[in-house]
């Protein structure tokens, strides 16, 4: 069964085809098979193969598909590498993939680019497994930039109206800047250590640089700039809340559960990198935990659903990048397993919601819906409740261990530490506020609710709900891979930091009650002080982040293209063109049809080249 | 023989002068046939009787005549001979002689250290002909492709 | 019998050669450019016998037979040529074939 | 010359013996199908012997000959292309007013001589091969001579194709000779401690004997500056004349160039590494500007073959500076990439054409995708791997030669071949563009009939090769590194 790894992204590659090849032509219901059965085979084939796998008790396993060419040293190949962390990446792209695809072919059901949709969406779930699973650089970057396009794809899918294409763009050009730093990143490694093979060459820098040696820190900070992009981190996180533009079930598969946390994987898989360059690890520590704070205060003043939901996102991660500076690199695993069975819980949750009050987003328009909606509201506080880690869900698990490993850290573990927990209080309050608000209190004069869609959307909201509320007990099969890390003492810890850590979320909770429950305090009185409300405006707009990048990059950028009109580079460019076209011009004169002519050019030729021989 | 090599050559170049500068174009014919038999004689001066005689019979020969009997058929006697006049201005040879001159004055550069003499030894048609029934063989079978190629393509262009 | 410098074969060769090629690019007839190409191919012809002669061997000899085979090849294949474009044209000045330049 | 030397010539013995066959039919009794049936099917056989020999033979027959795995490699793939020209042939003469039969007798002769071409390690057999070759495509490039309704100018393109190609042969013959005085032996072989008892000779006269031999294969290649001919042959010739001109003409004579250089160790003279690198350089700047602007496709065909086979030369040189075989093997895949491009992109257009009237004009393939998708999806394949964009047999050819190239360390050269393939994507991209325009009003050709049933399942074939070969190209490129090791 493993010798069929390679099937995992066929199926849903040739569903992509199938979908493409037909145009639209096919039946919905067929479409609907096409589209979620791929990756529903998909699923059982990553599941008999993990199966296997585990059973073998071999480190990793590696499957020579085939060599795409040979060219001297050069022989990259479609080679499939399982280890514990592509297999746990693998199982959460397809299972998680599979019951998302199945949501939505109800979601979608009345789009009527439903077949494109799917099309899309099976090309994403290939190209995600193919930069889990490949096992040279090649792989891995053919995955990342197809990752990334369907990912553009899809948040311009409903490309009628232009702001989800300027979305869709803005996700892509913001995306680019860290794709940029990873491909020069991955030139360098390709360069300096003459493999493609990632193994070979993690092994290769293990024995070539010392710690800390220059060029370590530089491929682990290009590498960092790849990973701070696709996962939206600090600074290049202003795309994923615009990305919320596409359907719902895009949110939940690609800027959820899967895509944006490539980059975690992306460290995760090249962590020994990450160690031969210790600043650089500890920098990815410090962009986690800005992120999460920053992300945690933005996410409390959004009144989007679904951006509240992206911020959250982004904060999580920030969590998980966290854990990768701290070194925890299976805690990082496990919380972005964990994150990726909640937060899909909870977008495709905010889906039913939203398409229940005919796409209204606004969460202080919605309000008492808890007795129309019961399995979106269960969805919620299950989601939410392992979202803010509340002991026994998932998230509280894996959350745990990311912060005890950042308390480890020497030297500024405490700073970090206490940061986590601010962030978890923070989470706290705004998973709930979205609960209380939407759920709770009177129906805010909307429209009369739509049914709650059939089977298709409801039971994967019930297996993601028995997954976010039990995913912690999974046991990760990451020892392995992470042996080289394994240095960590697990530190006896004080029964105070445990109960601040567990107080921490429910302290945030009950803080949102008496805020938007019990309405014991005012949020309007509170906005009425200058200061409160200033630092609310600065927060709902996400630390500013979009002005000051208006301001520095794109407005200078408009500048000087408007400046530039008539232009040098374009000149440059114009020459370019006036150039060959002249050179074109003169040299068809030569072509004058003449045989004589054409004699004389052969004999100039031969004395030419005659010369040349004879004067060297 | 030396002297013949010397005398063959001279006059081959000489006529050769003839071929390309004669506008009446039988005369041309008739100087090209004389430098073709000075060269074979040049053959002779070398030691290889039996491509002097070929390149009689053959070269000044057969395809001569085919030559001439083109002319003949085109109808190009005297009547050409201005036409011819007016095709050859002086301008038009200059850069033609000009490459030819600098291309032979490399072939004269490089050749200035290249000193080695020739002891004409009779190399006859006995040892010709064993290399052709020899090792050759393939090239005399490949030779009669070839000539067929020239054949059917002849055939077909000069039809009707 | 004295000996004959190798050479001074070579360099008549080489003069047939550069003569031949300016005939081929001088001159318009194309009765006379085909005549000029049968000065170059048999001043290579030439250049073989004397280099097999400086050898004292006969793969030049035989070299030469195979010139002069596909010299007669060309020439035949070549008058055809001219006969219908004689037909066509009414002339033999080559530069009626221009018709497809740029 | 026993017995057991003619196993080996089995592929050249059945070509010829296809020639002698379809002369007797012609004999006989006129046939245009039996006579191009005839040619189909010897050439298959022999395609199919050589390929079935390929493994198992390395033997030089006679000192003409070597039928080793290399030579067998391209007899398969000359044989191959061959019977595909026979097949693009059948419907575009069907309606030409004159005897068709003596067409493929001249193809089939014409593939002798490139079989033996690539078996060549002597100049006999060389200039031997490399004759019957150019001899049968004078005849068929001036093939529709006699029909009054051509459209193009069979005479013109053979007239100035016969007098160049004859100058060519006689600097080759010249060169020869030189080189033959110098060594004493007219097989390929080292310039270098050959005669260490004889008198040595200057550098520079061996360089001027190379530099003639090389400038004579460079007309036929069409490198600049001997590519002039190029354009006019092409567009003035019968389509399928022209494919067969473009590409078998030209990979059997590159066959020779490359064994020779690799033989004789040219290279090891920096004036032919300069040579080579101008030649180079000059023919991919010129081929890719001059195809710039054209309107006919047939003229930006011969242009872009000059820049290809300028990329060629690129691994050529590379070929001494590398320690591996990896030069050849780019060299010999990217002959077989080029081979299957160039005649795909031919096939297209001589699939719309017939003797009568060619469709030679970019703008008559406007709208092409909206009336035959399978011919467009075909024809933009074709160009794409001509511009060599991913995914196709081109690419893979190209990154090969860039590769070897890197290798070497032959930066500018590099350089050149990146600008060159810059300018080449616009005149390739600019025909796709054409073709997805809109339909125009009156359509410029009728679509495609039966009879040309063939010539759709010939470009099919190309297609899916192009594929396989841009996807998948690892089986093709062991072999390519097997039979490299042997020149």
């Amino acid at each position: 069964m493993q010798d069929l790894i390679w099937l995992l992204p066929t199926f849903p590659l040739l569903g992509f085809l199938c979908l493409v090849l037909t145009g639209g032509s096919l039946p919905r219901k067929i479409v609907a098979v096409i589209g979620a059965g791929s990756v529903g085979l998909s699923f059982l084939s990553a599941v008999l193969i993990a199966a296997q796998f585990l059973a073998s008790g071999e480190d990793y396993f590696v499957k020579e598909v085939w060599v795409w060419m040979a060219v001297g040293e050069f022989t990259p190949g479609f080679n499939f590498y399982l280890d514990g962390l592509s297999l746990v990446m693998m199982l959460i792209i397809t299972g998680v993939g599979f019951l998302i695809h199945l949501y939505s072919t109800g979601f979608m059901a009345d789009d009527p680019a439903y077949s494109r949709f799917f099309a899309y969406m099976n090309l994403f779930v290939a190209a995600m497994l193919m930069l889990v699973l490949g096992d040279n650089l090649l792989l891995l970057y053919l995955g990342w930039e197809g990752v990334g396009l369907c990912s553009y794809l899809l948040i311009g899918f409903w490309y009628e109206n232009p702001d989800n294409g300027y979305a869709a763009r803005k996700a892509f050009v913001v995306t680019r800047v860290g794709d940029t730093a990873m491909a020069i990143g991955l030139f360098l490694l390709f360069t300096q250590l003459g493999t493609l093979n990632i193994q070979d060459m993690l092994g290769a820098a293990q024995q070539q640089w010392a710690i800390g040696s220059p060029l370590a820190i530089a491929a682990a900070l290009l590498l960092l700039g790849g990973a701070v992009g696709k996962s939206a981190q600090l600074p290049l996180q202003t795309w994923l809340p615009d990305a919320m533009a596409g359907p719902t079930p895009i949110s939940a598969l690609i800027h959820a559960a899967t895509m944006v946390t490539a980059g975690v994987y992306l460290v995760a898989r090249t962590h020994v990198l990450f160690e031969l360059a210790p600043t650089v690890q500890m920098l990815v520590a410090f962009v986690g935990l800005a992120t999460l704070l920053m992300a945690g205060f933005t996410a409390m003043t959004q009144r989007d659903i679904k951006r509240i939901l992206a911020y959250s996102t982004i904060s999580q991660i920030g969590y998980m990048f966290l854990a990768l500076g701290a070194g925890a690199w299976s805690a990082a695993v496990f919380h972005l397993m964990t994150h990726a069975f909640f937060k899909a819980l909870l977008f495709l949750a905010a889906g039913t919601v939203i398409l229940s009050l005919h796409h209204e987003h606004d969460i202080f328009k919605m309000g008492g819906i808890r007795k129309q909606l019961p399995i979106a509201f269960w969805s919620f506080i299950i989601g939410s409740a392992a979202l803010a880690a509340l002991p026994f869900t998932s998230g509280f698990y894996s959350k745990d261990e990311i912060l005890l490993a950042a308390l480890a850290v020497e030297g500024p573990g405490l700073l970090l530490w206490i940061g986590g927990v601010i962030g978890a209080f923070f989470t706290g309050i705004y998973s709930f506020r979205l609960v209380f608000v939407v759920f709770f209190g009177d129906s805010q004069g909307h429209q009369e609710v739509k049914e709650e869609a059939g089977w298709t959307m409801a039971a994967p909201l019930m297996l993601l709900m028995v997954l976010a509320l039990l995913g912690g007990w999974i046991q990760v099969p990451l020892d392995a891979v992470f042996s080289s890390g394994a240095g960590h003492e697990e530190a006896p810890v004080s029964l105070l930091v445990h109960a601040v850590m567990i107080a921490a979320p429910f302290l945030g909770i009950g803080v949102s009650y008496l805020f938007f429950m019990s309405k014991v305090f005012d949020v309007d009185k509170l906005m009425a002080n200058p200061l409160a409300s200033s630092l609310h405006r600065f927060w709902f707009s996400g630390w500013g982040m979009d002005a000051l990048y208006q301001r520095i990059f794109v407005n200078p950028f408009l500048y000087l293209a408007r400046i530039n009109r008539n232009d040098l580079i374009d000149s440059f460019y114009a020459l370019l063109v006036s150039i060959t076209r002249t050179a074109h011009l003169m040299l068809a004169r030569t072509q004058t049809g003449y045989l004589g002519w054409y004699a004389l050019s052969m004999a100039a030729g031969l004395v030419l080249i005659i010369s040349l021989g004879v004067m060297l | 023989m030396m002297i013949l090599f010397y005398i063959a050559g001279t006059v081959a170049v000489v006529s050769t002068v003839g071929v390309i500068v004669q506008s009446n174009i039988v005369h041309a014919l008739i100087y090209l046939i004389l430098s073709l038999l000075a060269v074979a004689v040049v053959f002779f001066s070398l030691g290889a009787p039996f491509v002097a005689v070929l390149e009689a019979i053959i070269y000044a020969g057969a395809i001569m005549v085919l030559f001439l009997f083109v002319i003949m058929m085109l109808n190009m006697g005297q009547h050409t001979i201005d036409q011819e006049k007016t095709w050859m201005a002086a301008k038009d040879w200059a850069l033609p002689a000009g490459l030819a001159a600098i291309l032979l004055a490399q072939l004269l550069y490089v050749l200035r250290d290249f000193q080695v003499d020739i002891v004409p030894n009779e190399v006859g048609v006995l040892e010709v002909s064993a290399l052709l029934f020899g090792p050759y063989v393939l090239a005399v079978e490949l030779a009669s492709i070839l000539l067929l190629a020239g054949l059917v393509s002849a055939y077909h262009l000069a039809k009707k | 019998m004295q000996s004959i410098p190798i050479e001074h074969g070579l360099i008549l060769a080489g003069v047939l050669f550069a003569l031949g090629l300016v005939g081929v690019l001088t001159r318009r007839n194309i009765v006379f450019v085909l005549m000029s190409l049968e000065v170059m191919l048999n001043a290579s012809g030439l250049a073989f016998v004397v280099a097999s002669a400086r050898w004292g061997h006969a793969d030049g000899q035989v070299m030469f037979l195979m010139i002069l085979t596909l010299a007669a090849a060309e020439v035949a294949v070549g008058l055809g040529l001219i006969i219908q474009m004689y037909r066509k044209f009414k002339t033999v000045d080559i530069d009626v074939l221009s018709e497809m330049k740029g | 010359m026993t017995l057991a030397d003619l196993l080996p010539l089995m592929p050249l013995l059945i070509v010829s013996a296809t020639a002698v066959l379809v002369m007797l039919q012609i004999g006989v009794r006129r046939s245009h199908t039996v006579t191009a049936t005839i040619a189909v099917t010897g050439l298959l056989l022999a395609t199919l012997a050589a390929a079935l020999m390929m493994s198992a033979t390395n033997q030089q027959v006679t000192p003409l000959l070597i039928i080793d795995q290399y030579s067998l490699f391209f007899t398969v793939v000359c044989c191959a292309a061959a019977m595909f020209i026979v097949i693009l042939s059948y419907p575009y003469l069907a309606r030409l007013d004159d005897d068709k039969d003596e067409y493929y007798l001249l193809l089939v002769i014409a593939t002798v001589g490139a079989i033996v071409m690539v078996s060549s390690n002597h100049f006999v057999s060389t200039i031997l091969g490399l004759e019957t070759l150019s001899m049968s495509l004078y005849g068929m490039l001036a093939y529709p001579l006699h029909s009054k309704e051509s459209a193009q100018h069979p005479l013109e393109a053979a007239v100035k194709y016969l007098v160049l190609s004859a100058v060519s042969s006689s600097f080759m013959l010249f060169g020869m000779a030189l080189i033959y005085a110098q060594t004493g032996t007219l097989a390929f072989s080292s310039l270098i401690d050959l005669n260490s008892n004889a008198v040595s000779l200057s550098d520079s006269y061996a360089i001027v004997g190379l530099l003639l031999l090389i400038s004579g294969m460079a007309f036929k290649l069409s490198l600049a500056p001997f590519h002039m001919w190029t354009p006019d042959v092409y567009e003035g010739a019968p389509l399928p004349a022209t494919a067969y001109l473009a590409t078998i003409g030209k990979t059997a004579m590159f066959v020779v160039l490359l064994r020779f250089v690799v033989m004789s160790e040219a290279l090891r003279y920096d004036a032919v590494v300069i040579v080579f690198s101008l030649i180079a350089a000059l023919s991919i700047l010129a081929g890719n500007v001059l195809a710039l602007l054209q309107n006919k496709l047939k003229r930006i065909l011969a242009y872009s073959s000059i820049a290809h086979m300028g990329y060629l030369i690129i691994a050529v040189i590379a070929s001494y500076f590398a320690a591996s075989t990896i030069s050849i093997e780019a060299v010999t895949f990217y002959l077989l990439a080029y081979m299957i491009m160039s005649l795909g992109a031919f096939g297209v257009v001589s699939v719309v054409s017939s003797s009568e009237k060619e469709f030679d004009l970019v703008s008559d393939y406007q709208g092409l995708f909206w009336r035959d998708p399978w011919l467009a999806l075909i024809f933009t394949g074709m160009l794409l791997s001509l511009a060599g964009i991913p995914l196709t047999v081109g690419f893979i050819g190209k990154f090969y030669l860039f590769f070897a190239g890197v290798e070497s360390a032959l930066w500018p050269l590099l350089l050149v071949l990146v600008v060159g393939s810059g300018i080449g994507l616009f005149y390739y991209v600019r025909i796709v563009y054409h073709m997805l325009l809109p339909v125009p009003t009156s359509p410029q050709f009728p679509s495609a009939t039966g009879e040309r049933l063939g010539s759709y399942g010939v470009l099919t074939i190309l297609f899916l090769l192009l594929l396989l070969l841009g996807v998948y190209p690892a089986p093709v490129m062991a072999l390519i590194e097997t039979v490299s090791a042997f020149i």
